[in-house]
């Protein structure tokens, strides 16, 4: 059963601005299909779409914002984080996700989004690594893997990449995850858990760029790096982020990697400190509020890097 | 709630005045990064905003101060930074950002010397044209400029009105000595202090408001995040949809209306301070910020000398008062600009001068002037 | 006998049915990419030799029943870049009448 | 040094074939031989009594006595010996009778090798040192590896003697073959009625602790300290959320053959293996569901409210300690491809028993009604084959499978019960049925339920139509039978499992030439290995019923018990030693030891051994290049002591 | 040795759990081989230093018989059975160096219940060494 009409309505439509479609993306794209895991989870979740805001670097992953049919900030190149920041801070209320590329994020927004992980501000970034810069041609990004051919690294990728998870767990993010653009059920239950969650949640997604990335790299069709994605992707949860590192041809973690107890975000804070019962309170009073159910960070250290491998009960010795 | 109006006599510097100002003004979001000698002003806003029910955020950079900054706007607050000249080169970006996305937000620039770090704690008044073309395209801009504390808080009101009013970021140029001069500073009654709020778009419009359809008066009504308007709001050339539209004609009917809003307003916007002597004056020194304060020394003197000068003051900067100025070089002999740079305003006022002869009086920042530095350009106006 | 031949006895046998999902292509919003056809558990999709507007081919579907038909599990569904395919479960009273027709309307388009 | 040497008859096992007399004569001469006597039964309490009497007569301070086999009776003597004040291991045994009055039949011969095997041994005790065992605690815990009848009634008896159980069972559910049968010979009483309440007692025992889908993958230590190191295969349900609600299996879009059913009818990707399975939870097959790396399809978590869904069980490694370890690992059937001529697998109303037993099963897939898998009709004639594949040494499997003669009864005599105007048929070879009430069942078939008995062998099974035909003989008659039925059962042999062969490997255990695990004794010590503290039962020992089965459990508790019940455990002393001085602190031993009973000393810069884990198989000894090590009572000087007096003339 | 009927020495090292069994069971099964092979109980063939087997060749063995569990996962003691294979491979390259005939030194894995294996072996080794010959270590 086949059909084809112009009448007829995605289920993701009502989330889509419709009239813009279909979108830039090439054949093959995984940016389309993250934004469709982005909206089958919001769409699962049940999410009032008016409380929705997307906000979005410049690249290919930026123009996001701009299919959604919600509140969406498509702003300047690096810069959607500080912009989600502003507008989180100001109407708490609302649930904000930031979606963007690699080189936004990591690259000319790199400074950013580390101290938004280390704020924990409470906004979901779901950002799309498909190695390189793709709008402008593929160009080298600061996840390229090295030795791999870009448009400004013809003789091969020299530099050594970003671990992503690595580095925004070790900057205090509460959520950590990586998927693949062939785990979209998987990928659309931690968007889910990212945008129930409070908290900064990182969430990168491997994705293809068929056309800039993937033809200089022997990975021209989607098809074959999702099966590439598939292939090599073992999925584990509780990993040690550090060492989730991603190589050419070698295996690589996706999974959830760091997923802490609700702490106090940055928002609860920055509201805490324009109540009357905290202005008004003895200093040692108002640290008691600051630091509220925050866990310190030294623990927070610990359960990064003794990660426990996910055993059973019934250790040595012990009853059963 | 501590009051966010401290109506009274203070004695304050121009950094915590206009932070009183923006407190005044309404404001409830400040994001910023460190800079001397803007700084008082920061750290003001840290402890007042909360008491003010308002969120102070110390960002990791300017740009980030800038663009959180405007997605706060974008939220439904009045907001404002304030930087100082290596920080303001930096917000530039999204300061047409801000223009292109018509978001109501206040930029502080307390100037110091310049270029690059320059001299940090001492004055400069280099920035006047960064504040207009800092940002790359065609576009208006507006500008404030105080000379004293008072005016501090007076001006911050006002660009708080002007971003709010013509939806675009408003600069309030201050410079060092006025920024850490101290002196009264008398705060209204909340009642008496004029605030303007953004024009908002209709609830019943929803389903059908298109945020970048302008008004008969050029300007749209905004919608905030999180009300059901489902606004996409782009950096890109945009239609009134805000749907990214990459043609010329939509560059030039979205751009010309950026302009026009402010051009068609500009008499409103512009505020020239004159002294006694406009009516009787062939010479006149045309001065802004601290330089203005020892202009108004300088023409006293001339005056004393029996030279006919009078002060025209810029209390705001931009958009230049082009007819004000073209009006008085029909009755001037010869004009001379004051200022701490190599010749910015003096640009403008040449422009506008006709065949008049302007002198300029420059300084290279670190100190302001002496007014016998510019008493010596108005003799040489003067013919002496 | 084979496996699959077994199961399909039995499934009769046993008067089973595999549940069922009805396949709608907007194929004028389709890339051509072929990632819902390759990645569908069942393999009931197959690229078309239409055109769509813009030019590609848009996936069709053919169906074998009982064993190789559309089990809805929507893989294609959320895989999909560009929103241009979808399914719809069928209700268990419709399955016995798909079983029935199994030459059902193909390509609507 | 004073050494008595005690030679035995054996009635006249020994004395039969070696000059007894003259081995004694012969060792007299050895200088530190000071007593020398023979004995017609060594071991009897007379015998023992004459060694403890001459221990003390002539202060002797070593015993070597000649007989049978050290396996057999080395702890009699030295015990024994302990009891007239004779350190244990200061007496060995010169094995006189495997090794020589049994296998050799020149009466010179065997003597003179008789006297160079007692001689060597008189060698080697003269410079054994007295030694003590060594002592360790045990672990009060036992292991159960095996699911099934066995695994289960072990596990109760030892918990219930207040030692805790971990019961490790490969599949997703206890229960075993058992909880597949219908109806159980010679009773005729429902198989599940009787398992159910048993595994329901298992799970619910606060002692045991269940690990389904796991799988013993390491095991270190000795008796009263295993470490068990078990591998559990993800479930992807959680058996503590899972409410067996059954909504997750009816939106699985897969369908497979369902194995408990044995392939007759079908489950989905998630299923629970039968209604009755310990754990009462759902389990995927990771095998046939579309996959969840990716996860193509997540409809089963979608519709299971009680969460107990995790895509993400990626299973686990448990170790714990035990003290006792268990082997229950059952058996499987010998498999079917064996028989193209019964036409197994070609013809579908060809099936074995345990499928017949599926198709008679009330939870079966023809709820109890008996219907043949081919086109579900009730089949009016059937014929039984027994003995396909046992008894068979040429071809296929030389034992005795040992419950086809009961079950083919039983099979016979339920079709008779369920299609009373049916015929059956029993081809066999001969009749078996050595158990309590077991001749008068068969008797009852034949007789009373009027099941056709045909003493003979099937060459053939083929299709003609819809009609199965049988080529036999009758033996008895002497002519051919052909018989036209609608469905032909096999009884074929039962083999061990496919993990009895993994855990006797893991274990260390042997198994005999058909893969069943070979105890300690067939008679005495009929469900011991040869490793302390490991135990058997079941058919992965030998083909055995349930009754049979439930016994040997219930004995192998009991063994387990008697370990898991000493306060203390004794070790034997033979263990390496290393001497300080001598040691270069090379840690060749270390990377040696098999154990990890040797460790580096840092401190003293030299290897030290832990004599509780040590084994004693003196692998150090011979790797220490310095000769720090020594390996007790077996030293280097002992063996080529034994090497020069064995190569010397008799 | 009586007369001129030369009759081979053979010493057997036998581990306890397997091949001294398997002996065992040989003679429980009443199986019949020669009596030239003289057994010695060792805990493992893995304890089977290869000084012990050259003090046989010296003594005057005719032939030398390892026996132990077999590989990879029989031995009692894990990889006993493995280190007296890397020993023995190496002891026969030794053998033949000091003009001793490696065949004369025989390893061979025999498990508890091949007690037919044992006498096998046991006839087939003495029937090789007789072929042999007697060792004539120092030039007789």
């Amino acid at each position: 059963m086949i059909a084809n009409s112009h009448d007829l309505e995605h289920p993701m439509d009502k989330y889509l601005r419709t009239d813009r479609l279909p979108h830039v993306w090439c054949p093959g794209c995984g940016i389309g299909t993250v934004l469709s895991c982005y909206l089958h989870a919001v769409d699962n979740l049940g999410l009032d779409k008016d409380k929705l805001v997307m906000v979005s670097g410049i690249g290919c992953t930026g123009r996001a914002a701009g299919y959604v049919d919600m509140d969406s900030f498509h702003t300047t190149h690096g810069r959607a984080i500080p912009f989600a920041i502003g507008l989180k801070a100001m109407k708490p209320e609302l649930n904000v996700t930031v979606f963007s590329g690699d080189g936004d994020l990591f690259a000319i927004g790199g400074n950013h989004i580390i101290h938004a992980a280390r704020r924990n501000a409470d906004i979901n970034v779901i950002c799309i690594n498909n190695y390189n810069y793709g709008m402008t041609g593929g160009q080298l990004a600061p996840t390229t893997p090295e030795t791999a051919y870009t448009t400004t690294s013809p003789y091969g990728n020299i530099e050594p990449p970003f671990n992503l998870v690595g580095l925004m767990a070790v900057s205090g993010a509460v959520y950590v995850a990586r998927w693949t653009s062939i785990h979209v059920r998987r990928l659309t239950k931690s968007i889910e858990e990212a945008l129930e969650k409070r908290g900064f949640c990182f969430i990168e997604v491997l994705a293809p760029c068929p056309t800039a990335f993937g033809r200089r790299n022997e990975m021209r069709d989607p098809v074959e790096s999702l099966k590439y994605f598939k292939e090599q992707a073992i999925v584990k949860n509780f990993v040690n982020p550090l060492e989730a590192t991603i190589e050419p041809n070698k295996k690589f973690y996706v999974g959830k990697f760091v997923d802490l107890e609700e702490e106090m975000t940055f928002e609860d804070r920055l509201w805490l400190m324009t109540s009357e019962e905290f202005l008004k309170a003895p200093s040692k009073k108002r640290k008691e509020m600051i630091l509220g159910v925050r866990r310190h960070v030294k623990e927070h250290m610990e359960v990064l890097l003794h990660t426990p491998e996910p055993t059973e009960e019934g250790g040595k010795g012990e009853g059963v | 709630m501590v009051r966010d109006v401290l109506t009274g006599t203070h004695f304050m510097n121009g950094d915590v005045a206009a932070a009183e100002g923006a407190i005044a003004a309404g404001c409830k979001f400040y994001a910023g990064y460190p800079i001397t000698p803007s700084s008082e002003l920061a750290e003001h806003m840290a402890m007042r905003l909360p008491q003010a029910g308002g969120i102070f955020v110390q960002m990791e950079d300017e740009i980030a101060s800038i663009v959180a900054m405007i997605g706060a706007s974008w939220a439904g607050a009045k907001v404002m930074t304030a930087t100082s000249g290596p920080g303001f080169s930096l917000m530039m970006e999204n300061y047409g950002l801000a223009i292109m996305t018509e978001t109501p937000c206040v930029i502080v620039n307390v100037q110091r010397g310049g270029p690059s770090t320059g001299i940090p704690t001492l004055v400069g008044q280099g920035d006047v044209m960064q504040a207009r073309w800092g940002s790359h395209g065609p576009y208006e801009a507006i500008a404030v400029s105080p000379n004293s504390p008072q005016e501090c808080f007076d001006l911050t009101i006002r660009a708080f009105n002007l971003a709010e009013r013509f939806r675009t970021p408003v600069v309030v140029l201050m410079d060092e000595s006025v920024g850490h001069m101290f002196e009264k500073v008398v705060i209204p009654d909340k009642r008496k202090i004029k605030i303007v709020n953004r024009k908002l778009a209709d609830k019943k419009m929803k389903g059908h408001y298109l945020p970048y359809l302008a008004d008969d008066d050029l300007i749209p009504p905004m919608a905030i995040a999180g009300e059901g308007f489902h606004v996409h709001i782009t950096g890109l050339t945009h239609d009134e949809r805000g749907y990214p539209d990459m043609s010329a004609e939509a560059q030039e009917r979205l751009i010309r209306r950026l302009i026009n809003k402010i051009k068609v307003y500009e008499d409103e916007i512009i505020d020239l301070e004159f002294d006694e002597y406009k009516d009787d004056a062939d010479i006149y020194v045309i001065s802004y910020g601290i330089s203005s304060r020892c202009s108004r020394r300088a023409v006293k003197l001339a005056r004393d000398e029996g030279i006919k000068a009078s002060l025209v003051r810029l209390k705001t900067v931009w958009p230049f008062p082009e007819k004000y100025i073209r009006n008085l070089a029909k009755k001037a002999k010869a004009f001379v600009v004051a200022e701490i740079n190599n010749g910015q305003i003096l640009r403008e006022v040449e422009r506008c001068a006709g065949a008049k002869p302007v002198y300029f009086s420059g300084l290279m920042g670190g100190r302001v002037h002496y007014p016998e530095e510019i008493l010596e350009k108005i003799e040489e106006a003067a013919g002496k | 006998m084979s496996s699959e031949a077994k199961i399909i006895k039995l499934l009769r046998d046993h008067s089973l049915a595999l549940p069922r999902g009805r396949v709608y292509v907007i194929e004028d919003r389709c890339k051509g990419c072929g990632l819902c056809i390759e990645f569908c558990p069942k393999k009931v999709l197959h690229q078309s030799e239409r055109f769509n507007a813009k030019g590609y081919h848009p996936p069709e579907l053919i169906e074998e029943p009982p064993l190789k038909v559309c089990i809805a599990c929507k893989f294609c569904e959320m895989i999909c870049p560009d929103f241009a395919i979808f399914v719809e479960e069928v209700s268990a009273e419709e399955v016995g009448g798909m079983e029935e027709g199994a030459e059902c309307t193909n390509g609507g388009g | 040094m004073r050494v008595g040497v005690f030679i035995c008859h054996c009635g006249i096992n020994i004395a039969s074939v070696v000059d007894v007399e003259r081995v004694a004569k012969e060792i007299e001469k050895h200088p530190d031989v000071v007593y020398v006597t023979t004995y017609k039964y060594m071991c009897s309490d007379p015998g023992q009594e004459l060694i403890k009497r001459e221990i003390k007569e002539h202060q002797l301070d070593a015993v070597v006595v000649a007989a049978c086999s050290p396996h057999m009776h080395e702890k009699t003597f030295r015990d024994a010996a302990k009891e007239a004040a004779l350190n244990p291991y200061r007496v060995e045994i010169a094995n006189i009778r495997e090794h020589v009055s049994w296998v050799h039949e020149d009466r010179e011969k065997a003597t003179k090798k008789a006297i160079k095997i007692v001689r060597s041994v008189v060698e080697k005790v003269i410079r054994d040192v007295p030694l003590e065992p060594i002592s360790v605690d045990v672990t009060r815990r036992c292991l159960v590896i095996g699911g099934g009848i066995a695994g289960i009634q072990a596990a109760l008896d030892v918990a219930e003697a207040g030692y805790e159980v971990i019961l490790v069972e490969k599949g997703p559910s206890i229960g075993g073959h058992m909880a597949q049968l219908s109806e159980t010979f010679p009773t005729l009483d429902c198989s599940q009625c009787i398992l159910t309440p048993k595994m329901v007692a298992v799970s619910r025992h606060p002692r045991i602790k269940i690990l389904t889908l796991s799988e013993v993958e390491e095991v270190t230590g000795y008796v009263g300290n295993f470490h068990v190191v078990i591998k559990r295969k993800p479930r992807f349900v959680d058996e503590n959320l899972c409410t067996a609600c059954g909504d997750c299996e009816k939106v699985c879009p897969v369908f497979v053959p369902n194995e408990f059913d044995m392939g007759l009818s079908l489950r989905r990707a998630i299923y629970i293996p039968f209604p009755q399975a310990v754990p009462s939870s759902y389990v995927i097959d990771i095998n046939s569901c579309l996959g969840l790396e990716p996860l193509i399809c997540g409809k089963c978590a979608e519709k299971c409210e009680a969460n107990a869904i995790n895509y993400d069980d990626k299973g686990g490694r448990i170790e714990v300690d035990v003290g006792a370890i268990i082997v229950a690992t059952g058996y499987e059937l010998y498999g079917k491809e064996n028989f193209p001529e019964y036409g197994y697998g070609q013809y579908e109303d060809v099936v074995t028993g345990l499928e017949f037993e599926r198709l008679l099963s009330a939870t079966g897939p023809t709820g109890g009604e008996l219907r043949r898998p081919s086109d579900w009709k009730v089949p009016k004639t059937v014929v039984f084959i027994q003995c396909v594949g046992s008894r068979d040494p040429d071809n296929h499997k030389p034992y005795c499978s040992k419950i086809c003669c009961m079950y083919t009864a039983k099979h016979a005599m339920l079709y008779k019960h369920r299609v009373p105007d049916g015929k059956a048929y029993i081809f066999y070879i001969d009749i078996r049925a050595g158990g309590k009430d077991y001749e008068e069942f068969v008797h009852r078939a034949m007789e009373e339920e009027r099941i056709t008995y045909i003493r003979g062998r099937v060459s053939k099974v083929f299709r003609e139509g819809d009609k199965l035909v049988v080529w036999g003989v009758d033996t008895l008659a002497g002519k051919k039978v052909e018989v036209h039925a609608d469905m032909v059962v096999l009884a074929t042999a039962i083999v061990p499992s496919e993990g009895t062969r993994d855990v006797a490997e893991k274990l260390k255990c042997a198994t005999d030439e058909n893969g069943f695990l070979k105890e300690a004794h067939p008679k005495l010590r009929p469900v011991e290995s040869l490793n302390t503290g490991v135990y058997y039962c079941g058919v992965a020992q030998g083909p055995k019923d349930i009754p049979e089965t439930v016994a040997q459990a219930s004995a192998a508790a009991a063994k387990a018990i008697d370990i898991l019940s000493q306060p203390k455990l004794y070790h034997e002393p033979t263990v390496a030693v290393v001497d300080g001085d001598k040691c270069t602190g090379c840690k060749t031993c270390v990377s040696i030891c098999p154990f990890n009973a040797i460790r580096f000393n840092e401190e003293l810069k030299r290897a030290e051994v832990n004599s509780a884990l040590c084994e004693g198989c003196g692998s150090c000894a011979v790797a220490c290049p310095s000769g720090a090590i020594t390996a007790t009572n077996i030293r280097d000087d002992q063996v080529i002591e034994m090497v020069k007096s064995v190569l010397q003339e008799a | 040795m009586v007369g001129d009927e030369w009759e081979p020495k053979i010493v057997a090292f036998l581990c306890n759990w397997c091949a001294y069994a398997g002996a065992d069971l040989a003679g429980v099964s009443r199986l019949k081989y020669p009596p030239n092979i003289v057994p010695i109980r060792v805990p493992c063939s893995g304890r089977v230093d290869p000084r012990f087997i050259l003090e046989a060749f010296k003594k005057g063995a005719d032939g030398v018989l390892i026996g132990g569990c077999h590989t990879p996962n029989d031995c009692h003691y894990v990889v006993g059975n493995f280190k007296a294979y890397k020993r023995y491979i190496l002891l026969k390259k030794l053998l033949e160096q000091l003009g001793i005939n490696p065949k004369r030194l025989r390893l061979e894995w025999i498990s508890a219940s091949e007690g037919r294996k044992f006498a096998e072996v046991a006839r087939e080794f003495t029937e090789e060494i007789r072929n042999l010959g007697p060792l004539r270590l120092w030039g007789e």
